[in-house]
């Protein structure tokens, strides 16, 4: 049990939250919209699964918000062309995955820090695609808005396919042996390597990993609109990390699990509607925020503080 | 006995300056208990990693079941059948003690389905075994050092391995835990298991072991049948000299008492009372583990104390951090050189003010001059080897590391001096260099606590030595009290104490 | 092994003179193309357009010295000029009182950080990640985001916009300001301290060095220079608003580590970010000159930042492929 | 030395569109730096790179400066940074630049950067929004902040029969320019129509995503809301779709102001009623003319009207050089607009 007391607590935090809306504003619970939010929420729930790993994995990756738009550009030029739905799902995922790659080979193959890395690739990628189309929407032809189904069943299939993708992530980390490899790099990686574990290896398979997640959920994002906006992604890295950590992943590897960072992505991804159907103004939302992040790291670190003192 | 099951020919194994191994040739044989001996720093873990896989050695053939396997690496020499228990638990911190057996035992494949009651059931299972109450869900790093250790020999059993390295497995284990352990490596041994048994408890290797082979400063002494060997024959091939012959004599009379501790209590340590004179050596010996480092950095202020008082010149002091000891001149050596004894990466110039700061440097302005010249100064009073002050810690050689981390000390002309196994890990020669030092120190009036898991050099430094067990001082021996009374009051077996 | 930390310092050494050698290159390269690149008036530009970003990177290189990293320091230069701005305007207070109030709460706000840092020993990047929002989001609630600070008197505008001895008049304060940490890194124990934290934060503690305190130190400077940072800002631009600053933490970091300084701490000097901080500002302003869409110098930007680690690890790496390769082809015959 | 960039950006581009052949229109023209007496430089500056607005703008100021033979330097920032406009500014006072046409993102700060390049002898007018007066000789004026306040407004209360709540969607809470436009809406509404309800007003920070996201939680929270209205461009279509998952087409007006493309599919499917707007494309050539003929000190501060080209004469009240009404795109005449 003390070993889940982080993910609880999130959990708790978030259980109070919608239990005031509840109580002070039921209409959040009117169940299109609700859907609705919970789409649009979808895309980040897979961003922020595969962030989860990398954290884990004791590496960070904040190029996600720009490969997210080059995705979504891709995927819809792509679509624009007429290719059909699935080749483009396969190849925004190809993309994206090319890129992680890219990270990938600079953090495992040559020892980069991860973080250096991929503050230089997010520029990059940002500032070549804004070159490249000048924020031009990109308009997506018929079929391709909720895979070419009703709106309700589309927005289903994107809720039940993220939730999908979690558990199917959280049962290999929980069950696989690849799994427990990536949280035994993230722990010790020289002791990985001594017990047969190739942490580089690994670690080059989570940034590929990693982006063809973003370019999944870069076609998760764009079919829920008839455009692309090319901005799109912009500060989603700092909104799944700020996830990731309040679902209770350690930044130092080797801990956390991926239902905390569930919890932790509905907290935040609450907060804004919440505070819309609380009557607060919007100029609060940023303090608030923070302040989350703060409590939950402060309470996990006077946590810690006393287990030292004690052992 | 039947056929051979390890064998290493003319190994060689060099870092940087230190040849660590200097043609090593051992062999082992299936169903033997194999003691390796030799002091700190012969050369032991190193050859333990070579046939791990964790160095590779610069020369020489391995060859197992008669066949040369080449370079190995930590995944092959698995796939071999060698299974090492390290004396630093090689565990994963965050990660449940179930897991760390299972990463340990199961083949490194990438997709196969992780069976969580199976790895419970069988970690159960192997704890039980060597009889260690640890759950298996336990996270590592909530565990206590003999508990990690534990964890280890459950790894090593478990794995069915065909050659099991144990590197000082007892260190930090009860009696209790000892016998049961005993009781595995015989019976493994019947299963015509070869096992590597190294240990710096004499009885214990001729209760167990068959054959010895005994190293010293990287070279193979050579092996001999246990039953043709006894204690002191043993200590002569170890140390290979007379004891009291090399180490520098104490000639003046201690003085005044300058340091003593009164029912000191910290975690790990319960009521310790001693008192250190002027110009004495107070040796401190005991098993690891039995709570010497853990007293040493209490009274440095690295760990707060619990209880218990502390006198400095007859006076009560309180020791909060670091900064406090090192303002009241009690000057500590640590015991792991690497990582707390210098930082490797910097100059050794800068490592040698680095405790200074306040002294050499008024008003916080950096001056090279002076600072180079304090460094060429304990460079050549403590003739270290190095190419100046700019060279880097990590250039040196473990026993000059040893000696700038001493230099930072003396710099800042302490009145009390705690050395922590300040020989561990040092060729003789530097070693005997480092023993002229602390005595020319001690003459010069200095206290020195010298913590020591290195038999001899307790027994030969020590005006009195203070032996510690289980957290508590079990006996304090007068200088030149001999191998056995010492021992056996760390072992707490028919000692003084008990 | 001798050799080793020498390689290891020359590569240090050799990472500024590469840096160097690239910002004279860029220099020249813009100086060709670009329509009046260099001339006196542009150089001023460059240096009045660098100086907050060059504060806040001066700020932050003892900070990843140490090994840690500061997300915050941008949101706090918004923060602290719209505190700036409601104090003269709204507090009434004389420019100077009113500054001096903002540098306080800059120390006040770089005292959070530290606190949470050192005393619950939290990892720096989260803690900053919290304030980056909770600083951003107070300066947006107390102005409700609209609110805009301007029609400052020119006696302070000047220190912003106008030349001083032939000279961008903040320069001096910037220059003062890098000679500053400068002193402190190079010069003086702190900046040791701040080393043997970054390489060995157990071994610097082992050694009877206050390292809680030096680190904290550090994160106060940063609040310190940050509040400064956002008045010559104010100055700049002639007013002062919620979203002054937006993504100039990214920029420092870019500059500090583009300038030689190990993310990881340790290693790292004063001048290689100010060369860091000149190549971007360069970059910049000479996109700009030969008519090259500002795209450009961002994309540059991070092409120079992943070139200039590459440069210092990729000898590394190819050597000990060549190793491995070597052995496994002996481990083969032996097979 | 071109080579060298072009093939990185070459190479850059590949990266960025590995498989995907859309061909890379790039904005910035040839850097050659032979600059004959007559051939004037005309720098233009939008609020915000990567803006689909601001791009229709530059197609017109191209097709003008084609037109006159001069050079057309159209560049902005990349950023949210507000310094970032000023830097651009005194680079192109540094660069040499005869005439200066900016859209200004905070009025007070690029004023200081403007009245230095007028200082500089370089001609400064701004369109789309004004600069402080003292920064700039002529405002390009293709709708006072009171007249698309007042005509989005008016809109709206047209809409829902000049009562009920309605929502604002702006770009941020710190851009300048919306806050103005909210100032004039306001004014309008307490004036006029008294009886409509302003209930929140929310940033997207100008992205699609956000826009949708936030409307809908507005549609849960305000139960008879009547009308959207999205002040920036990437808020209308965002806004718009959001009313339509929400399956309150037609019930739930949108209007807004945006780009005509962006918005057809919505204006033709009735979840858009209005989208606001003048002609960019005339904007920016309207734009560049008056930049030029001051350059050419052919347009002095006095004149009362002013020819531009293919556009015709255009009436000058003040320091306004007037564009004309805000124009209304509907069902009925969207479909004549491409930009």
């Amino acid at each position: 049990m003390k070993s889940y007391f982080r993910e609880l607590s999130v959990a708790g935090a978030l259980a109070i939250l919608l239990l005031v809306l509840a109580i002070f504003a039921p209409s959040f619970y009117s169940p299109q919209p609700l859907l609705s939010l919970s789409a649009g929420a979808a895309g980040s729930l897979v961003v922020a699964c595969g962030m989860a790993l990398v954290i884990i994995s004791r590496q960070i990756d904040i190029s996600v918000g720009s490969m997210f738009a080059v995705c979504s550009v891709c995927a819809g030029l792509l679509a624009a062309m007429h290719w059909p739905l699935a080749l483009v799902v396969a190849a925004s995922i190809f993309i994206g995955a090319i890129f992680g790659a890219f990270n990938g080979t600079l953090v495992a193959g040559l020892g980069l820090p991860s973080i250096v890395v991929t503050l230089a690739t997010m520029v990059t990628w940002r500032e070549g695609l804004r070159w490249l189309r000048q924020g031009e929407f990109v308009n997506l032809p018929e079929g391709i808005q909720w895979f070419g189904l009703s709106q309700k069943s589309g927005q289903w299939a994107l809720v039940i396919g993220a939730l999908g993708i979690l558990t199917l992530l959280a049962f290999m980390m929980k069950h696989f042996s690849i799994g427990r490899f990536i949280y035994a790099v993230g722990s010790d990686a020289e002791v990985a390597r001594l017990s047969g574990i190739r942490p580089k290896l690994t670690t080059f398979l989570i940034f590929v990993l990693m982006g063809a997640l973003v370019g999944l959920a870069a076609i998760m994002n764009i079919v829920q609109s008839p455009q692309v906006d090319p901005q799109s992604g912009t500060g989603l890295e700092l909104k799944v990390i700020a996830a990731v950590v309040v679902g209770g992943v350690a930044i130092s590897g080797g801990r956390g699990n991926l239902w905390g960072v569930f919890a932790g992505l509905l907290l935040l991804a609450c907060i804004s509607p919440a505070l819309t159907h609380l009557h607060i103004e919007a100029y609060w939302e940023k303090a608030i925020q923070g302040s989350i992040i703060l409590l939950a790291v402060v309470a996990e670190g006077l946590r810690n503080q006393k287990s030292s003192n004690h052992g | 006995m039947s056929g051979e099951l390890l064998q290493l020919t003319s190994v060689t194994k060099s870092f940087g300056a230190v040849r660590a191994l200097k043609g090593v040739s051992f062999n082992l044989i299936a169903g033997e208990i194999h003691a390796l001996l030799g002091e700190n720093g012969a050369g032991k873990s190193t050859l333990i990693k070579v046939i791990t896989g964790a160095y590779q050695p610069d020369s020489g053939a391995i060859q197992i079941d008669g066949k040369d396997v080449g370079r190995l690496s930590p995944a092959i020499a698995r796939n071999l059948g060698i299974a090492c228990i390290y004396q630093q638990p090689a565990l994963f911190p965050d990660l449940s003690v179930a897991e760390n057996i299972a990463l340990r035992l199961e083949p490194a494949a990438a997709f196969s389905r992780v069976n969580w009651n199976s790895r419970r059931t069988r970690a159960q299972q192997l704890l039980e075994r060597i009889g260690a109450e640890i759950s298996p869900d336990a996270e590592i790093r909530s565990l206590s050092m003999p508990e990690q250790q534990l964890v280890e020999i459950a790894c090593a059993l478990g794995s069915g391995a065909r050659i099991v390295i144990m590197d000082e497995p007892t260190a930090s284990l009860t009696q209790k835990e000892t016998h049961l352990l005993f009781a595995v490596v015989r019976e493994l041994r019947k299963n015509g298991v070869g096992i590597i048994y190294i240990s710096h408890r004499l009885e214990e290797i001729f209760q167990l072991a068959d054959r010895v082979t005994v190293l010293r400063d990287g070279e193979s002494i050579g092996t001999n049948r246990v039953d043709e060997m006894n204690e002191s024959s043993l200590i002569k091939l170890m140390v290979g000299r007379e004891i009291s012959a090399i180490y520098p004599p104490s000639e003046k009379a201690p003085g005044e008492v300058v340091f003593s501790l009164k029912n000191f209590s910290c975690p790990g340590v319960r009521n310790v009372s001693l008192e250190i004179r002027a110009g004495e050596i107070l040796g401190l010996a005991g098993l690891v583990g039995a709570g010497r480092t853990e007293l040493a950095r209490a009274i440095f202020g690295v760990v707060p104390a619990d209880s218990g008082e502390m006198f400095l010149d007859g006076e009560k002091i309180q020791i909060q951090s670091t900064q406090h000891a090192v303002a009241r001149g009690i000057a500590y050596v640590p015991e792991d050189r690497r990582r707390h004894g210098v930082i490797l990466e910097m100059p050794i110039a800068q490592n040698m003010t680095m405790a200074i700061h306040r002294k050499i440097f008024p008003g916080t302005w950096l001056r090279f001059g002076a600072e180079r010249q304090m460094a060429l100064d304990y460079i050549r009073d403590l003739s270290i080897r190095a190419f100046g002050p700019d060279a880097p810690g990590n250039a040196l050689s473990g026993g000059n590391q040893q000696k700038v981390a001493l230099a930072r000390w003396l710099a800042t002309k302490p009145k009390v001096l705690i050395l922590d196994e300040p020989t561990q890990g040092v060729d003789v020669g530097a070693k005997s260099e480092i023993h002229k030092i602390i005595r020319s120190l001690a003459k010069s009036g200095l206290a020195v606590l010298m913590i020591s898991s290195d038999l001899p050099e307790v027994l030969g430094m020590s005006d009195r030595i203070a032996v510690m067990r289980a957290g508590a001082i079990t006996a304090m021996l007068p200088a030149k009290s001999d191998a056995h009374t010492v021992m056996s009051a760390a072992l707490g077996q028919k000692g003084p104490s008990e | 092994m001798n050799t080793d930390k020498r390689t290891r310092k020359d590569n240090l050494f050799r990472h500024e003179a590469i840096l160097l050698i690239v910002l004279v290159a860029e220099w020249i390269f813009f100086r060709a193309i670009g329509r009046n690149f260099g001339t006196y008036d542009n150089s001023c530009d460059i240096l009045r357009h660098s100086c907050e970003i060059g504060l806040l990177a001066l700020a932050m290189t003892p900070i990843i010295l140490t090994g840690g990293i500061d997300l915050s320091v941008g949101s706090l230069l918004g923060l602290c000029a719209i505190l700036f701005g409601k104090l003269w305007r709204d507090g009434h207070l004389p420019i100077p009182i009113a500054a001096l109030c903002a540098i306080a709460a800059g120390a006040l706000a770089g005292g959070l950080n530290a606190a949470l840092i050192t005393r619950l020993r939290l990892p720096p990047l989260i803690v900053t990640l919290g304030t980056f929002s909770l600083f951003r989001g107070l300066a947006e609630a107390i102005t409700h985001g609209l609110d805009t600070f301007t029609n400052f008197p020119n006696s302070f505008l000047f220190l912003g916009q106008e030349r001083w001895l032939g000279i961008p008049a903040q320069a001096p304060l910037f220059i003062a300001i890098a000679i500053f940490f400068w002193l402190l890194v190079h010069r003086t124990t702190f900046g040791r301290s701040f080393r043997a934290i970054g390489f060995a934060p157990e071994g610097a503690r082992f050694a009877g060095i206050p390292a809680g305190r030096r680190v904290a130190m550090t994160y106060v400077l940063a609040g310190i220079v940050s509040a400064i940072a956002a008045i010559i800002y104010t100055a700049r631009l002639g007013q002062a608003k919620a979203d002054a600053g937006n993504g100039y933490e990214l920029f420092a970091i870019t500059a500090v580590v583009l300038g030689g300084t190990s993310i990881f701490g340790g290693t790292g000097s004063v001048h290689g970010t100010l060369l860091g901080v000149a190549a971007i500002a360069v970059l910049q302003s000479g996109i700009v000159h030969a008519l090259q869409p500002s795209e450009m110098a961002g994309m540059l930007t991070g092409a120079l930042l992943i070139l200039a680690l590459a440069s210092s690890v990729l000898p590394k790496t190819i050597s000990s492929l060549r190793a491995r390769k070597s052995a496994l082809k002996l481990a083969k015959q032996n097979a | 030395m071109k080579k060298l960039l072009s093939s990185l950006v070459l190479l850059a581009a590949f990266a960025v569109f590995s498989g995907c052949n859309k061909s890379a229109e790039s904005p910035a023209p040839g850097a050659d730096s032979s600059k004959s007496a007559k051939k004037l430089t005309i720098a233009l500056l939008p609020k915000s790179k990567g803006n689909a607005y601001f791009i229709s703008c530059q197609k017109g100021a191209q097709k003008a400066a084609t037109e006159l033979g001069d050079e057309l330097i159209f560049d902005g920032p990349t950023g949210t940074d507000p310094a970032k406009q000023n830097e651009i500014v005194e680079n192109w006072i540094t660069l040499g630049v005869d005439a200066i046409a900016a859209a200004c993102e905070n009025k007070e700060g690029i004023s200081t950067a403007l009245r230095k390049a007028q200082a500089k002898g370089i001609k400064v007018i701004t369109y789309d929004a004004d600069a402080l007066t003292d920064g700039r000789t002529f405002f390009v004026n293709q709708a006072t902040p009171q007249g698309i306040g007042y005509t989005l407004m008016d809109q709206a209360a047209q809409l829902c029969a000049s009562n009920g709540e309605f929502a604002i969607i702006t770009a941020s809470l710190t851009a300048a320019n919306q806050q103005e436009w909210q100032k004039y809406i306001q004014e309008d509404r307490d004036k006029n129509y008294p009886d409509m309800k302003l209930v929140a007003v929310k940033p997207c920070d100008d992205l699609k995503d956000k826009a949708q996201s936030e409307t809908t939680a507005l549609l849960s929270t305000y139960p008879n809301l009547k009308l959207v209205m999205a002040i920036c461009s990437p808020g209308v279509p965002g806004a718009a779709e959001a009313v339509k998952q929400a399956g309150k087409t037609g019930q739930i007006k949108v209007i807004g102001l945006g780009l005509p493309n962006e918005n057809k599919i919505y204006v033709h499917g009735g979840v858009t009623q209005a989208v606001i707007l003048w002609n960019t494309m005339d904007l920016g050539y309207l734009t560049v003319y008056a930049a030029d003929a001051m350059a050419h000190g052919n347009l002095k501060p006095g004149d009362t009207s002013f020819k531009a080209g293919s556009l015709g004469t255009f009436e000058i009240k003040g320091d306004n050089i007037l564009l004309g009404k805000p124009f209304v795109f509907t069902k009925d005449n969207i479909d004549q607009f491409d930009f």
